[in-house]
């Protein structure tokens, strides 16, 4: 085992794999001499030069569907979109290209790319460079959707994005990014599909993503402290997802909370709840409890910024209402 | 910057009855289309490309072998002029399992990777930033391949339009986009939708090389079309080819066509039709015509019950081809 | 009342509404001349001329993002986007500004934009042209949605989405244009945000919107010849949810069914069933059952396309399942 | 098309001394947002107009009172120049009750209507639509107003720009585009993102007017504004207004500039900036100059203590404002 930070892991996902395999590049904007605006691929220009560290122009349309191209051509091309929030610019092209081509050509075609993008808040960046959208993208047949927690599913869960036969969208959160971990020596991939369970317990399953499954750690250990034995799971990879996994988990504890950073309504959790109350209905002794942002943009002041995202408290919160039920 | 080509009458004259075969067949197809329509055979929205035939022709001539193609929501012509054999395509359009698309394309979602039909577009704009990135990955991998997309010239004013092509400028990149300007986005007629009139004007924001052309000439759009891809090939960067052009029907089969008047469409069937073009620039006897339409009509109608006789996809196979 | 179309009745909305107030328009493809590609603006250009009728060029950004300003300058706009495939183009305009600038400007701002828009499976158009994707918008603050399924519903709300001070995206369903139904011969305005109950009953309760109401209420036809009491809730408006009438409908029936065209996965109806397990927790008898697309792009062959979007069938199926449950 | 507009002294000294005062305030703002940045006061990303400030003080004099803007990530000159008080620009900065979006916003996100700013927006491209549908509603209505957009030459990349100025030009709109050209997006130079050197040829492609003027002569940029706006409000159509100009600073408070070399940047420093050149040309006694740089000071420190004494927002007024 070795330490690196999610930054890290991320960045040698991608530099391993490029090592590899001259097929994938990566090309995003300032994502070259500056590294990145999160610095995520700094050092890479210099290993691979410009070819295939490649500077793009704003143009987030063209840069994914010149993505898409190339991995028609049999690349595998790694994309940047600096802020999530920007993928809505890209959207037709995820959406409606990169999606379906395999399928509206009744197989002939595929499109290896993989679309790393972060966000988040906590940090007051205002409005628009905030939001956490990968919601939408679950909603779309032909995509995959990766969100990893921790530099081990980080580097892991990218490698197998890059070498997925398919769109990947791969999500990071800024917050993140310093996070320390261990990583084994030699990269394993990583099925995308499997969740992960971070945590054992008996009273609540906490399924959470992204920053919250820290959020949800912190929580469990608190729960512990009031006798509430906490479950947290993380499903990594949210389309597919491992249904699986969450039914096992939930019909083991009974109880269910579901953490994101995205606005509540129409968020992942609602899936997840869906999924919950359907798949293990019997077995549940409280209604499935959503976490995550109030509803309004993410506001500048970080006053409101931070009531606004959800905190270790308002997991801990959902968990004592969800084990106050009978 | 823009360049009208003259037309040369360099070609001999059977590779040009080569080139009126394949017009005809394009054109038979269409009518086909049309007909088969109107009976109810076909289902969903279809676009056919009477009186544009000349530029997939004189387009499709100039590729090599290993070139791709986008096209977009008419998509028809592109596809034969590519090579693919009619019965894939009608059997497509009646969603077959021996279409082209095993029948879960349809007419404006048309492939056929083995001849470089990489998709066509039912989203205006939507397969030009593919082609750039296709070019991308031949200029990576040192590959003397060419990346074309065709285009309306409603899609000039779409932003992938412009990010397309002044990325591909940018980096140089072996593609060419062949605009295909009819002056119709559906009803609305070229003053209603675009600010200028020579569309020439749009590679300039790019210092893109543009060649202009007669569509209605389908020699002259084989010797521009095979300057644009030896530029490109050659690695002097992307090409902007406009093919000037008229729509000899409605937008989509069934358009009742409200917007615009009988004689201007009468007149252009009468003036601009580059098969007729084509048949009095060769003076072909009226028997070999004759044979040609026999050849084509046999194709076309080979075609239909090819079609008629092909397989329905069950229906549970709609959840294959979503993922590798 | 008087009988109309459903495509009669939101050009009635919008005609009416121009009549009475010279700040309202509509702009968006080939509306004028050909009045719309479903015909739904057909004759506005000959009653109210080509400035406010007006035709534009293929650009769904820009014309999205001309709606937002006139609407910041104090008119009430109604921008087309002619299927809602190719909302995913006009995306970033709709997220992150016309949603936005009223809370990132503290208030000083409105954008009283309608954007209409349609689509939906059912006449073989392909992938690109078939999909429903009502459920992105009702994760974003700021919006409001729209998705009316009867004549007088789409009269009613589409007056009320152009006189909302809000960006509203208003969805409306190919096959439901042909629809005849009765609307009150006055046009009455409708609140945005309450449901409405098509067909009371006992036994469950049916959540559904735009063409899936009709199947809906074809199945409760079936059921009650069965002898199960089937209750019909359109929600109308997506966002904002009148949670307090499915609730009280579940709380009643103790079973729900939630219908839409879109896929499950990640749907409306996942909002729907997280909702109603959360507050009526302890009324229900059965999970929330699902009925939508399978998780595949819209097929173009016919007898893919029809088996992939539920029928009256598949609603009847989910009814009979959750009353299967004890 | 372009023309590269001579500078021309015809404006009063008195005029130019006001310009001055101007520019002067906005550079000390910016430093001292610097410097607030620096010592951990503010958070969030900050992008300020060092070296840019001619282009915000010509342009914005030139409005009338009428007029709305839409600015960038890059707003602040924008918003003093169109002026509002040091104060509530600060106070946003601060995320304070008091600023001008009343603490929903920050620094890319400043609003302030009464005085034309509808918005400063943090997607490149992301304020330009509502310009051309602004400046429609200033047509439809009949009202001799024109709509303004700040854009970056980065920004012309993008198919927002593209969509924008192209509906623009078709609609004959009262709407002048203003382009900062200071040859950086962030890290990236113009030879990586722009496959053309000359940007007013961007203007070719819709067919719109467009006037090259030097950003850091700011009488310059005044007179070109001038005629832009007047070209606009006369019904004449749509204007881009290419302002060259150089960032003589980050891109972002904090930037470490690893992508520039310290020669340019000290280089632009002691050549490019628009207050020295100004400065010059006035021959202003040292006094004057004192005198102005004590009276911008004083409204520069007294920001910041408006903005300390401000009031922080309750968290759950995050819940107001969200629909009207
Ligand atoms: C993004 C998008 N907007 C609108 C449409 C609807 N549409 C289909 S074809 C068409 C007109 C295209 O015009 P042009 O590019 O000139 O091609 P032509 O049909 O003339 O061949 C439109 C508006 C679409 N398919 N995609
Ligand atoms: C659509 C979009 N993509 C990327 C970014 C990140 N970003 C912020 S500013 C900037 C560079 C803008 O360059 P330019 O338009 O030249 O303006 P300048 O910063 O030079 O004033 C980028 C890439 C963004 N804000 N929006
Ligand atoms: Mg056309
Ligand atoms: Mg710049």
């Amino acid at each position: 085992m070795v330490t690196m930070t999610y930054r890290e892991a991320v960045r040698d996902a991608m530099a391993q794999a490029m090592r590899a395999d001259p097929d994938v590049f990566v090309m995003g904007e300032d994502i070259a001499e500056m590294g990145g605006s999160m610095g995520v691929t700094q050092g890479m220009l210099e290993e691979f030069g410009p070819e295939r560290v490649r500077n793009t122009p704003i143009s987030e349309m063209a840069i994914v569907g010149a993505g898409i191209g190339a991995a028609m051509q049999g690349m595998r091309p790694i994309v940047e979109i600096m802020y999530e929030d920007f993928t809505t610019l890209a959207m037709e092209q995820i959406v409606n290209q990169a999606a379906k081509h395999r399928y509206m050509s009744g197989g002939q075609l595929s499109v290896p790319l993989t679309i790393r993008t972060q966000g988040g808040a906590g940090w007051s960046p205002g409005a628009q460079h905030a939001q956490q959208v990968e919601a939408w993208f679950c909603h779309v047949p032909g995509l995959k959707v990766v969100y990893p927690s921790t530099p081990a599913d980080a580097r892991a869960l990218l490698w197998s994005s890059i070498y997925d036969d398919n769109c990947v969208l791969f999500f990071e959160h800024r917050l993140l990014y310093p996070l320390k971990g261990e990583v084994p020596d030699e990269l394993e991939p990583l099925e995308l599909g499997s969740a992960r369970v971070h945590r054992e317990g008996e009273d609540v399953t906490v399924v959470a993503i992204g920053r919250l499954v820290h959020e949800a750690l912190k929580a469990a250990e608190a729960a512990e402290a009031e006798g509430i034995s906490v479950e947290v799971l993380d499903p990594r990879t949210l389309l597919p997802l491992d249904e699986d996994a969450l039914v096992r988990s939930v019909r083991k504890t009974s109880r269910c909370v579901v953490a994101h950073e995205a606005v509540v309504r129409m968020g992942f959790g609602a899936e997840i709840a869906a999924v919950v109350q359907e798949r293990a209905f019997d077995h549940l002794d409280a209604p499935v409890e959503r976490v995550g942002a109030k509803f309004c943009p993410v506001p500048f002041a970080p006053v409101m910024e931070q009531w606004v995202v959800p905190h270790m408290e308002d997991v801990l919160a959902a968990i004592r209402r969800t084990v106050g039920r009978e | 910057m823009a360049k009208v080509e003259q037309k040369g009458h360099t070609l001999s004259r059977e590779r040009l009855v080569d080139f009126l075969r394949e017009l005809l067949l394009i054109r038979r197809f269409e009518e086909k289309v049309e007909e088969r329509f109107r009976a109810g055979d076909l289902s969903g929205f279809l676009h056919v490309s009477l009186g544009q035939e000349a530029i997939a022709v004189g387009v499709c001539r100039a590729l090599d072998g290993s070139d791709v193609v986008a096209s977009t929501h008419r998509a028809h012509a592109h596809a034969l002029a590519l090579g693919m054999h009619p019965n894939e395509l009608m059997a497509e359009l009646y969603g077959k399992v021996e279409g082209c698309s095993r029948g879960y394309g349809g007419s404006m979602h048309l492939y056929d990777v083995a001849r470089g039909l990489i998709g066509s577009n039912a989203v205006v704009g939507g397969g030009l930033p593919s082609i750039t990135g296709s070019a991308l990955a031949f200029k990576l991998r040192g590959e003397p391949r060419v990346a074309v997309a065709f285009l309306g010239d409603g899609a000039t004013n779409i932003g992938t339009f412009h990010e397309s092509l002044n990325l591909a400028q940018l980096w140089g990149v072996p593609a060419v986009f062949v605009c295909e300007n009819n002056g119709y986005a559906e009803s609305t007629p070229a003053w209603q939708q675009l600010p200028i009139t020579d569309l020439a004007k749009r590679a300039v924001a790019f210092g893109m090389h543009s060649i202009t052309v007669d569509g209605q000439d389908v020699e002259a759009v084989y010797h521009a079309a095979q300057r644009a891809m030896k530029h490109a090939r050659d690695g002097k960067g992307p090409v902007f080819l406009l093919a000037n052009t008229h729509r000899l029907t409605g937008h989509y089969v069934g358009d009742p066509q409200v917007y615009r008047s009988r004689e201007e469409l009468r007149e252009a069937r009468e003036t601009q039709d580059p098969l007729e073009k084509l048949r009095a620039r060769l003076e072909l006897p009226g028997e070999e015509w004759d044979e040609l339409e026999h050849e084509v009509a046999v194709l076309v109608q080979a075609s239909v019950d090819f079609a008629l006789n092909g397989t329905d996809p069950r229906p549970e196979d709609a959840l294959e081809n979503v993922y590798a």
